[in-house]
């Protein structure tokens, strides 16, 4: 595990264009962050493959981290959309002090084989809160033609 | 391709995003229809459809269609493979109708593709 | 012109989602965020008029913004999505210090024939920033059946 | 109904999300075909298509068709306006093939549609 170190605003730095989805750490939402990134596929030209696997990916991501969410906390996703490849923050303010992201499970072999390179992230609490949790994971566009 | 003509319809609970069911299509087959998402909250309502289609005990072939689907997440692939092993345990295997890459690849990537028999459409499946 | 009072946090108050979207200033990730809007239309089960015509009016929104946004700076989205209706609140850091949204375009009238409520938001800047300006919006969700 | 073969095809400067090409489709009428998204970053790329499409003095019948466009907004809108008010200038009425309520939709809430002549489908347009 690695620590998290998580943008806060929405630069684009170097030709890198960022998006970032806040929603309520609440599994019904995560279709819509689904749906960011499939059109940030898209729009990168990524093969249809590459699209459905970020899409998965970013799903399986968003799933586990809601598991081990605090209540009533938010899940933050970030994209950092780059010539060729998205990489994909996602974090969330876990409500036990010893949670973590599961890397035993068989959605974490899936997120393994979706993803070209995918990091469970964990920063300690402090003051008695939760850690902060994360997943980060990188997806090349493909060269399939479209 | 004809709809078989269902001689009985049983729609299963659904929350809006999954529509599930079942229909008997010709003797000794069940076709369960799934349309909409499979991720982790819509993979509860699909186990629960294949466990009604598990429990059809007389019939010898049990066809998913998963035509419909447009997404499916581990959480509902993981739902699929453990129909497959139940159906295993009754020396079937699962026909899974699959027309989308939304469904393809999940499978494909995961290598679960082996535990089914896999048809492009739904009239070959039910033949 | 009211004040900006921007939701900070992703939480869900009383059966409202929000999903708080934000990149940096630039026409070419409005794309994105019309993506967003065009989702959540479709989830809280929006007519297809209504999804379009909010597609339509948050596109409208962010372009305005994005054209007095500083440089370098973010576009903030937050969707509120309560029952039977969206709102929504963008907003940007203005570059110029008499910056505002203009109400006498045809983009502006076009947005007030899209939504069912829209409203220009300002807040002067302090300490020499640029202000705050903002579009809030609001889109029902329509009777036609889907 | 059958794509007219065109005699003369000169693809227009586009960014990715937007193409437009023009074609003349028979003796007297012009036809630009516009794919894409039509918003604040492509409306200009559509301006000059529209430019070249009214630089067409020989033609009497100007189609364009929009049966590509899944997206118009406010930008793209004033854009179509302004070139329905050249074509009045030499008496003419732009000639708008829509399929889809993405585009259709902004030309009826803004009252835009009376400017034009508006056709389902690109054939009874250009005929
Ligand atoms: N790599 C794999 N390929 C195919 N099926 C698998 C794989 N790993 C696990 N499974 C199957 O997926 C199902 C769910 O796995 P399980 O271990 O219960 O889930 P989890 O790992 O999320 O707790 C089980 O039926 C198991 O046989
Ligand atoms: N309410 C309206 N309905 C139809 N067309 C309009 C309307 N208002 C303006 N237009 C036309 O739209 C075009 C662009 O309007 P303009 O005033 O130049 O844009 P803006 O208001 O954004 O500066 C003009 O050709 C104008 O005739």
């Amino acid at each position: 595990m690695s620590d998290l170190d998580f943008p806060t605003s929405a630069e684009t730095l170097d030709g890198v264009s960022t998006v970032e989805v806040r929603t309520s750490a609440n599994a019904a939402l995560i279709p819509t962050i689904r749906a960011v990134a499939s059109d940030l596929a898209a729009r990168a030209d990524f093969d249809l493959d590459a699209i459905s696997d970020l899409r998965m990916a970013v799903d399986e991501a968003c799933a586990t981290l809601v598991d081990v969410a605090a209540p009533s906390s938010s899940l933050r996703c970030t994209f950092l959309v780059r010539r060729e490849r998205i990489e994909v923050r996602a974090e969330v303010n876990a409500g036990q002090p010893d949670a973590a992201v599961s890397t035993d499970t068989f959605g974490w072999r899936v997120l393994q084989t979706l993803a070209d390179d995918v990091q469970a992230l964990r920063t300690p609490g402090v003051d008695g809160n939760g850690p902060t949790v994360g997943i980060r994971l990188d997806k090349h566009a493909g060269d399939a033609p479209r | 391709m004809s709809d078989p003509v269902a001689p009985c319809s049983r729609p299963t609970a659904d929350a809006p995003p999954l529509r599930t069911s079942i229909t008997l299509p010709q003797p000794g087959t069940v076709l369960l229809d799934v349309h909409g998402e499979v991720d982790t909250l819509t993979a509860p309502p699909l186990e629960q459809a294949l466990s009604d289609l598990l429990a059809e005990q007389e019939a010898d072939r049990l066809v998913v269609d998963l035509s419909g689907v447009t997404f499916l997440a581990s959480s509902g692939l993981a739902v699929l493979i453990r129909a497959a092993h139940r159906a295993a345990d009754r020396r079937l295997r699962l026909r899974l109708v699959t027309a989308s890459r939304a469904v393809r690849r999940p499978l494909q990537i995961t290598g679960s593709e082996q535990l089914f028999d896999m048809y492009e459409d739904v009239s070959a499946a039910v033949d």
